[in-house]
């Protein structure tokens, strides 16, 4: 019971955030609204005792893309006023695709037969994500080591100075 | 040795196509070295073929066997492969071909002036396709061949004729009448292929063509006809030859009477005889009738003629009459089951047909030649202007002669064999045909005495009527020079064949009396 | 009683319908990609989900989100220096001004 | 049996001219002198070589049972391989002896004969004329050996084919020979030139051997094989020809020996120029004389019959077998016999009237060879061959004297008259005699023998036995024309020898005629002394008082071989009445003559002393019946017009539809372009191109820019399929 | 006394009362959590004092005395003077993101408190990814000063934002680095495993004898990490006036300069934890209260030599402390963490793997001091060219 409650207010607070991020006007709220949203997930994450994920949720997302994407809000917003209209032309026909979309999966998820899972995760969870990484998704590990590497650089040379 | 036996008729056949690339690769203006290589270019196929005759005859001649062949898949989705093979019937028409085409060579090396590249080029190719035709063992291959052998002649006709001719005219009538005639075959060819299943010829006649479709037999079997007819060419379909022979330049109309005649009969020979004997045997009289017709036909009207060239054209209708004839014989001699003496007659008049076949070649070439001679030095064919020459020229009065009477059948010449066989064969299965065959002979010793021999030769020789005569090399001469060598060197082998063979022809006979006993043997007699 | 897969679900697909929402409709470049964020966060919930209730004995799960992870992260700084960039030549972020090739 | 060796020489016997014809014309054309000495000494081998034969055989009669024959295989005919070789006989031998005798004296007579030729002038052939030789002399003795080559060929050949060719190639001997003087050309134009005789004579005798030949095929399609031996040795073969028939559209059913003795009668025809086909003979005198004694006195017509000779066994089968052909063939004989001798009395020509004699001894063979008197006719074709050869050459060296004659007025310049002189027209000539002793008196010799002055002259026994035999076996009709045709024979050859050689010259020419140079004068002699004792070789032994005195070996040879051959060839006992009758007649043919022609020798200018009685009759006799003319009316003209007429057919008719086809070709590829191309094609390619554009507009809406428009059609894709989830 | 077994003797109370397991756990949480905070905010309150005491002493000056004896009762004073203030907020300032800025600034500080062992097993919340808690939470600390600066709407907070900003993160670099060698050391995540591994007789199973140079470049992190002393561009008046927080006043820059203190003390602990063995002292695992005296003591000096660099050091550059930390610490860190990493995979015996891991820091220190001397040795020659910049190729 008390997970499940646990769960409903979790849920209830990212998804909040999530329609704050979408609805805000500022553009900077709309960044803390997905800093909320954020730690609503890491929260989710523990609820799923998968603490590494959750930690390296809020050291990512939170610590690296959200000052990101701040930076960026702040580089780019030249004025402070309001912003003009938040949503394009389309939004009325994309918020019913939404819906519909929901609706739909929602619906085909609620009919889906899922196991109720029973197994407990396992307690020494990081060695073994640890040993995933060099072991048998080494190769991957490094790919994705190499891209962090080529964004990196790309992005610099992107958004260099040019004078 | 069996592998130069199995490629030597490839060989033959493309050699001088090699040889038109190599002469097409030399430089215009090197006039003389492109007549030197053509000519020694053109005697490896003449020493082949001899050595193919000698071998053949020394080995393969017993049972008439279809040698050297050589067949490797060549369109193999329709089941179309290269398929050559000569045997008793074709290898004697490979030398004449080779011997025409050197001779030819060699004689219009020194008289042909103008562009004389394209001249050896086309020559050399022409060569090929005869060659090819000869020998192709399949239709689709023998139909290439028999297109190629056109294209060549349409341009020697057209370009070097002399203007007076209309060679514009004739080329492209010779070249339409044969190409619209071979439609019709290529259509046949096709038919055959729906039959048998199959376009190989030897295949397709032991398989039996259109056995369950009369009408499409006999449609087909007309339509081979037609497109061999026009070739050969027969009464109905023979103007085109004399305008193609007035327009067409010496070695051209050598070639031309010589060999392409040739293509006719031999394809009505080995194709139409072996796929269709039935319809053969069922209308074999109307080929007859028709080289009656054309005998008789044709010696009256080359009786008539006053231009030289164009007498010896409609001569060499009136002498292919004698070959279909000779074949008409055989299919109605098909038809005779009961007849006891049917079979020895065929296997003669199949002897004389294919006898006249390469007589006639060696003989109306050596005449075209001399009309060369004549041509090259008074530049006008009109036999009026001439007259008295025998005393002139002597030896160019020797060859004519011999020419002459070698074409009318003179007995201990080579034309006569050709005759008897060919009678000796009608007479046993058509009699009524020959005996009206027979007055052809009379008209035919009566043109070449009374308008070749009689007008050129005879008579007094007075130069005021005809003032303009040049040397065979250009020169200005005040009357007509007697044969210059290379003129001597090309005709004499002709005439030395022409006695030899009349004297005893059995070196040439042998090959065709043992393709003619084979092959109606094996035309389940 | 624990909490049913389906709900995870069922959160993920509302999360990930506000961030394709957001995609669709802001005119801002920077909330595109707030947006674009939402949904790799839904799918991210989704994995760990599935590996929670279905095989928990295979971190294969785990390891996706960290990967998962490491494209959001390259992906937004990339998309945010592509923005900068744009925004420094055509003085503005917003989505449908920047629809043809030259300037 | 083992022939005589020599009997192997036989198939060398026509080689040694043929070499030299070769020799001639590659090699020894240029040098005169020599190509003709090789042409001599070719005939003297020939000769010796049959002599050495015929003497042999002549030596062993025994030998006629079997004859030698000599075969070598030559053709493959379909499954036979043919054989051709050398055969002799009796027959044979007899030819052989003759043949190669009068051969040689020609060739000899020829070499003095051949001087420069009147109708050339000597500036246009300097150095012919210089040699006093004919500019071609040495293509004329080519031409003559080749000729020996065929007669010679003709004679030792053992089958019909052979002997077919070796008879083509004397043809064409006789149209190079006859138009050897092809330039020469006479100021009327009526009067028939070398080369057209040459032609004549070639196509006329070409009618006949196309008839030949198609017997000749028949034979072999019947019998397989040509060789005389294997044909007429088995009987069973000629009894089923005999007896199986044909039935032919105008004839109706005809038994296969007739009809093929029919057609090799027609070639016998043709080449002795019987009745219908007589017409070359005459016009072949245009050649120089040596050729017309070798061709048309001795050799070729000679070889006519001896082609029936050889083909007896056939007629005679046909006869039994009840066709008509012996019966025509002795009416033919007899007929042209009269016809030629009618003909021969109202000739000017010298030679002209020695041609119609020939023609006519021939009709008197053929008429021997019809009513079966086989060895008669043999006999009389030796002996004839004699006297008329001497005839002809005695005749050649009167014309080249009289020649000899007019040039040398002509040098002299007295006063050579304008118009042209025939040096051949026996009304330019007279009193010969004197000049030409030798001549002349051989000539009369020949004369007398041909006239079968009876007793001393071989023409008497040989002539006289055909007639013998006429009356033995009862064939009345024959007997009486052919002696008409004696009575007249015996006329116009004294009448000719008055004209020539007796009364005075008629003009300078033949004034000054020198004798002959000893070359042609020899042979003459030789010649005279067989027309005078040739005959006894056939005298009958039943003969009253010469009977038995010389051996009628040849009689009794020809007659065991007509045994061999299954000719019942009984000689035909003496009988007084016919030998009587025939020597009256002789005799008072020459009687007569002397009175018109001898008594009062005809004087220089004067017409023919005939003309007058006979009126009518002589033009139409001098005239030749007008047969050249018919025949021209007949055969040639319309062979011309048909050949014009074709001609124009095959040009405007065959032409004309093949033209018309080509315009037809273009006319529809005309109509095809405009009329297809505008309102079919045109329109299709139009219309794709309309909906192209149409639908490239529709589609372009699409495309905002918006990348979000992009995804929201993305989006709204997904849906749709989701929405197909719960439909399925 | 054994804080756990009250613990557990707690929870026994209210299982007896009836009340269902799970709200139970939920109270017992509830109640950790407040002991902690409270813990946290006094011990703040007094570190305020403890800093200035230090700081007057270092300058040869008393420090505050007069409120209270030796000044104790200093710090109260001045939070009564901050309350009272009065609370200016500037008027286009963005509301939410202004007041929410300094809330965040403490917040993520106490999280930090719930990870760290006091004493064996004596720990907020015994997680096994104590490390990555840290780091999380210490990330936090930016978002923060991101929104105070730019929530102002004040240019000067704005860029003091961003220099602050970009200093923690490039500082995290290297804690981080120095945290995982020490994790590749244990071999845990989990910082009570990590402070019993340091077990050993008087104090020489601690890692700082065995990695010293991790230890110094996690002490000069650690400085930049807290905006301490040589790093506090912070408050450079002379530069940037306050930095981010110009506009706040009274009780929300209260908030600020309490988080400042505590961040101080919570990185001393975690230093004590990783290097000096935490709450290990003798007798430290029998009885957990004495390790949580040790675990006092040593944070107190630690805190000390924090104040005591404070009150010394000069300030540096903005670009020279850039360039430090990632031309120096970084290639200095990532050096160190592969020496370790290799070595640990020698698997030698361990005294020998120890006594190598001092030799390797020792070189490694020596060679960066060394670079780092030459650099600074023609510091005149190139001044106005960037510390080891690089030409960059001109694009």
């Amino acid at each position: 019971m008390v997970g499940q409650i646990l769960f409903i207010i979790i849920a209830a607070f990212t998804l909040l955030m999530g329609l704050g991020t979408v609805v805000a006007r500022n553009l900077f709220h709309a960044a803390l609204f997905l800093v909320g949203v954020f730690f609503g997930i890491a929260a989710l994450f523990i609820l799923l005792e998968a603490e590494f994920l959750a930690m390296a949720q809020i050291i990512i997302y939170i610590g690296a893309i959200a000052t990101l994407i701040v930076f960026a809000i702040m580089l780019s917003k030249g004025m402070m006023g309001r912003e003009a209209g938040a949503y394009n032309k389309q939004w009325y026909f994309a918020g019913g695709a939404m819906i519909l979309f929901f609706g739909l999966l929602s619906w085909l998820l609620v009919k889906m037969p899922f196991a109720a899972a029973n197994a407990s995760a396992p307690d020494d969870a990081i060695q073994q994500i640890g040993s995933g990484f060099v072991g048998h998704y080494v190769v991957p590990f490094e790919v994705a080591s190499v891209l962090l590497l080529v964004a990196l650089v790309g992005a610099i040379m992107l958004a260099r100075e040019r004078n | 040795m069996d592998l130069l036996r199995s490629s030597v008729l490839t060989l033959i056949v493309f050699l001088p196509a090699v040889g038109s690339v190599i002469v097409a690769l030399m430089p215009k203006e090197k006039e003389d070295l492109i007549k030197k290589f053509s000519i020694w270019w053109s005697v490896i196929p003449l020493l082949l073929t001899t050595w193919l005759a000698i071998d053949y005859a020394t080995n393969f001649l017993r049972g008439n066997q279809m040698a050297y062949q050589a067949k490797f898949a060549w369109i193999p989705s329709i089941g179309v492969n290269y398929h050559v093979g000569a045997d008793g019937l074709s290898v004697p028409l490979l030398f004449l071909t080779a011997l025409l085409t050197t001779l030819g060579l060699y004689y219009s090396a020194r008289v042909i002036r103008k562009r004389v590249k394209e001249f050896f080029l086309l020559f050399l190719l022409l060569a090929t396709g005869m060659f090819g035709v000869f020998v192709s063992l399949d239709l689709i291959l023998f139909y290439v061949f028999w297109e190629i052998g056109l294209v060549p002649m349409y341009f020697l006709i057209g370009i070097w004729g002399n203007p007076k001719d209309r060679p514009q005219y004739a080329a492209i009538k010779f070249f339409l009448y044969t190409l619209a005639g071979s439609i019709f075959m290529l259509l046949a060819m096709i038919g055959v292929y729906l039959s048998t299943g199959t376009f190989d010829i030897l295949d397709a006649a032991a398989k039996g063509v259109w056995l369950n479709a009369p009408t499409f037999a006999m449609l087909s079997f007309w339509a081979f006809f037609i497109a061999f007819a026009i070739k050969v060419p027969s009464f109905p379909f023979h103007t085109w030859l004399p305008d193609a022979h007035t327009a067409a330049p010496t070695a051209g109309s050598v070639i031309l009477a010589g060999v392409l005649l040739k293509l006719g009969a031999y394809g009505i020979l080995r194709v139409l005889l072996s796929l269709f004997p039935g319809q053969f045997a069922q209308f074999g009289w109307i080929v007859a009738l028709l080289g009656v017709i054309g005998i008789v036909y044709g010696a009256f009207v080359s009786l008539a003629q006053t231009d030289l060239k164009r007498l010896i054209a409609y001569s060499s209708v009136s002498h292919m009459g004698y070959i279909m004839l000779g074949i008409g014989a055989v299919g109605v001699a098909l038809g005779m089951k009961n007849v006891a003496g049917a079979q020895e007659s065929a296997a003669m008049a199949f002897n004389g047909a294919s006898l006249q076949m390469f007589m006639h070649g060696i003989i109306t070439g050596a005449l075209f030649f001399l009309v060369g001679v004549i041509y090259e030095r008074a530049h006008t064919r009109d036999l009026k202007v001439f007259g008295g020459l025998s005393a002139v020229v002597p030896v160019y009065y020797a060859t004519m002669m011999f020419a002459g009477f070698a074409s009318l059948g003179l007995p201990g010449l080579a034309g006569f064999w050709a005759e008897f066989f060919t009678f000796r064969g009608a007479f046993g299965i058509v009699p009524v045909l020959a005996v009206i065959g027979v007055i052809g002979i009379v008209i035919t010793a009566a043109y070449i005495l009374y308008r070749i021999i009689q007008s050129l030769f005879l008579g007094e020789f007075d130069p005021k009527r005809w003032d303009h005569w040049t040397t065979v090399f250009g020169e200005h001469a005040d009357g007509p020079t007697d044969m210059a060598l290379f003129e001597k060197v090309t005709l004499w082998p002709l005439v030395i064949l022409m006695v030899l063979l009349g004297l005893w022809p059995t070196p040439l006979l042998a090959f065709f009396n043992e393709a003619s006993v084979n092959i109606l043997s094996s035309l389940h007699f | 009683m624990t909490v049913p897969l389906s709900w995870y679900l069922i959160f993920a697909t509302a999360l990930f319908s506000l961030g394709f929402f957001a995609v669709l409709s802001r005119r801002n470049a920077v909330a595109v990609l707030m947006g674009v964020e939402l949904m790799l966060n839904a799918v991210n919930v989704n994995l760990v989900a599935f590996w929670r209730y279905l095989t928990p004995s295979d971190l294969s799960g785990q390891i996706f989100v960290v990967f998962v992870f490491t494209v959001a992260a390259a992906e937004a700084a990339v998309g945010l220096a592509l923005m900068i960039s744009i925004y420094r030549t055509r003085k503005t972020i917003n989505v449908d001004e920047i629809n043809d090739l030259n300037l | 049996m083992n022939y005589p060796s020599v009997f192997n020489l036989t198939w060398l016997i026509p080689l040694p001219t043929a070499l030299a014809f070769f020799a001639i014309i590659l090699f020894a054309n240029p040098k005169k002198r020599l190509s003709s000495n090789i042409a001599v000494g070719a005939v003297i081998l020939a000769w010796i070589m049959s002599w050495a034969v015929a003497i042999v055989f002549f030596l062993n009669p025994e030998l006629t049972e079997h004859p030698f024959d000599l075969n070598a295989p030559w053709l493959p005919m379909g499954t036979i391989t043919f054989h051709m070789g050398v055969a002799v006989d009796a027959v044979t031998a007899g030819m052989l002896f003759m043949v190669g005798f009068v051969l040689t004296m020609i060739f000899i007579y020829s070499t003095g004969y051949m001087s420069f030729p009147g109708h050339l002038d000597p500036a246009k052939y300097p150095d012919a004329a210089k040699e006093g030789l004919d500019p071609r002399y040495s293509r004329f003795f080519a031409y003559i050996s080749l000729f020996a080559t065929g007669m010679l060929g003709l004679v030792v050949a053992n089958n019909l084919l052979m002997l077919f060719i070796f008879w083509e190639i004397m043809g064409l001997c006789s149209y190079l020979l006859i138009g050897f003087w092809f330039d020469k050309s006479y100021p009327d134009p009526k009067q028939i030139t070398p080369k057209q005789a040459g032609l004549k004579a070639f196509l006329t005798t070409r009618v006949g051997d196309v008839l030949f030949m198609m017997g000749l095929i028949f034979l072999f399609i019947h019998a397989g094989d040509l060789n005389f031996q294997a044909i007429f040795g088995n009987q069973e073969f000629l009894h089923e020809l005999s007896t199986s028939t044909v039935n032919l559209p105008f004839f109706g059913a005809v038994t296969w020996a007739g009809l093929i003795s029919m057609l090799i009668f027609w070639g016998a025809i043709g080449k002795s120029a019987q009745f219908p086909l007589h017409v070359w003979l005459p016009d072949a005198m245009e050649g120089p004389t040596p050729v017309s004694a070798l061709i048309h006195a001795a050799t070729m017509v000679s070889a006519g019959v001896y082609l029936i000779v050889r083909m007896s066994p056939l007629f005679s089968a046909a006869a039994h077998g009840g066709s008509g052909v012996m019966m025509f063939v002795a009416f033919i004989g007899a007929f042209t016999a009269l016809f030629a001798a009618t003909i021969a009395v109202a000739q000017k020509d010298i030679k002209k009237v020695l041609a119609y004699s020939t023609i006519s001894q021939l009709g008197y063979m053929f008429a021997a060879l019809g009513i079966g008197a086989w060895v008669a006719a043999i006999i009389h074709l030796l002996i004839h061959a004699f006297f008329k050869s001497l005839l002809f050459m005695a005749s050649g060296s009167v014309i080249h004297g009289v020649e000899h004659g007019h040039h040398h007025v002509h040098e002299h310049g007295e006063h050579g008259h304008e118009g042209y002189f025939d040096p051949q027209d026996m009304f330019n000539m007279g009193g010969l005699l004197k000049r030409m002793p030798v001549t002349g008196w051989t000539f009369i010799i020949g004369g007398a023998s041909l006239s079968a002055f009876p007793l001393i002259t071989a023409g008497f026994w040989s002539k006289d036995e055909i007639l013998a035999h006429a009356w033995a076996d009862g064939h009345m009709a024959v007997y009486w024309t052919l002696a008409a045709g004696a009575f007249l024979t015996a006329f116009y050859t004294f009448r000719q020898i008055f004209l020539t050689f007796f009364g005075s010259p008629r003009t300078e020419a033949a004034e000054h005629a020198p004798e002959s140079v000893r070359a042609m004068t020899w042979p003459l002699v030789a010649l005279a002394f067989f027309a005078l004792f040739g005959g006894f070789v056939a005298v009958p032994e039943d003969f009253p008082v010469i009977g038995g005195l010389a051996s009628d070996f040849m009689a009794k040879l020809m007659e065991m071989q007509g045994e061999f051959y299954g000719l019942h060839v009984a000689p035909a006992g003496f009988n007084w009445t016919p030998a009587l009758i025939s020597m009256t007649l002789a005799l008072s043919g020459i009687v007569v003559a002397w009175l018109v022609y001898g008594r009062k020798p005809l004087a220089a200018g004067k017409p023919d002393p005939l003309r007058k009685p006979l009126g009518p009759i002589y033009t139409i006799l001098e005239n030749k019946y007008y047969f050249d003319e018919f025949y021209h009316l007949v055969a040639v003209r319309p062979t011309l017009w048909l050949a014009q007429f074709f001609f124009l057919f095959d040009r405007n008719v065959i032409d004309r539809i093949v033209n018309w086809v080509g315009a037809l070709g273009r006319w529809l590829a005309a109509a095809l372009r405009r009329w297809i191309d505008e309102f079919i094609i045109d329109a299709a390619v139009n219309g794709a191109g309309l909906v192209t554009t149409w639908t490239g507009a529709v589609v372009r809406l699409i495309q905002t820019g918006q990348a979000q428009n992009y995804l929201l059609i993305l989006l709204l894709s997904v849906v749709v399929l989701l929405l197909l989830i719960p439909l399925k | 006394m054994d804080l756990r077994a009250l613990g557990e003797s707690f929870v026994a109370m209210l299982e007896n009362v009836g009340i269902p397991h799970g709200w139970v756990l939920l109270i017992n949480w509830i109640l950790g959590a407040v002991i902690l905070l409270g813990v946290a905010l006094l011990l703040a309150i007094f570190l305020i004092w403890f800093e200035r005491k230090i700081a007057g002493r270092v300058q040869d000056r008393l420090g505050p005395n007069r409120v209270g004896p030796y000044g104790l009762i200093q710090p109260f004073a001045d939070a009564l003077k901050l309350l009272t203030k009065e609370d200016i907020t500037p008027d286009n300032a963005d509301r939410i993101t202004y007041n929410l800025a300094p809330i965040i600034a403490v917040f993520h500080i106490i999280m930090l408190f719930a990870v760290i062992p006091f004493a064996d097993k004596v720990v907020g919340a015994n997680i096994n990814v104590g490390i990555l808690y840290l780091m999380a939470f210490g990330a936090l600390g930016s978002m923060a000063m991101l929104m105070a600066g730019w929530a102002s709407r004040n240019k000067y907070a704005l860029l003091g934002g961003f220099r602050v900003v970009s200093q923690l993160l490039s500082y995290e670099i290297p804690v981080g680095l120095a945290m995982l060698i020490v994790v590749l050391m244990r071999g845990s995540m989990n910082l009570n495993v990590i402070a019993q591994g340091q077990g050993g007789l008087f104090g020489l199973g601690w890692y700082v004898w065995i990695l010293p140079a991790v230890f110094i470049m996690y002490f000069v992190a650690a400085l930049a990490e807290g905006e301490r002393a040589p790093f506090d561009l912070l408050e450079a008046e002379s530069e940037i006036v306050a930095g981010y927080n110009i506009e706040y006043s009274a009780m929300k820059f209260a908030w600020f300069y309490l988080a400042f203190f505590l961040n101080t003390w919570v990185l001393s602990a975690v230093a004590v934890t990783l290097f000096f063995g935490g709450w290990q002292g003798p007798f430290a695992a029998q009885i957990p209260a004495l390790g949580v005296v040790y675990f006092f003591i040593k944070v107190f000096i630690m805190f000390f030599v924090f104040a005591w660099v404070r009150a010394t050091f000069p300030r540096l550059r903005i670009d020279q402390m850039m360039s430090f930390c990632w031309k120096v610490l970084v290639p200095m860190g990532l050096a160190l963490f592969l020496a370790v990493a290799i070595i640990l995979k020698l698997g030698l015996p361990s005294a020998v793997t120890y006594a190598l891991l001092f030799v390797v820091n020792i070189v490694i220190l020596v060679v960066t001091l060394k670079l780092l001397g030459n650099y600074t040795r023609d510091l005149p020659k190139n001044k106005n060219k960037r510390l080891f910049a690089p030409e960059l190729p001109r694009l």
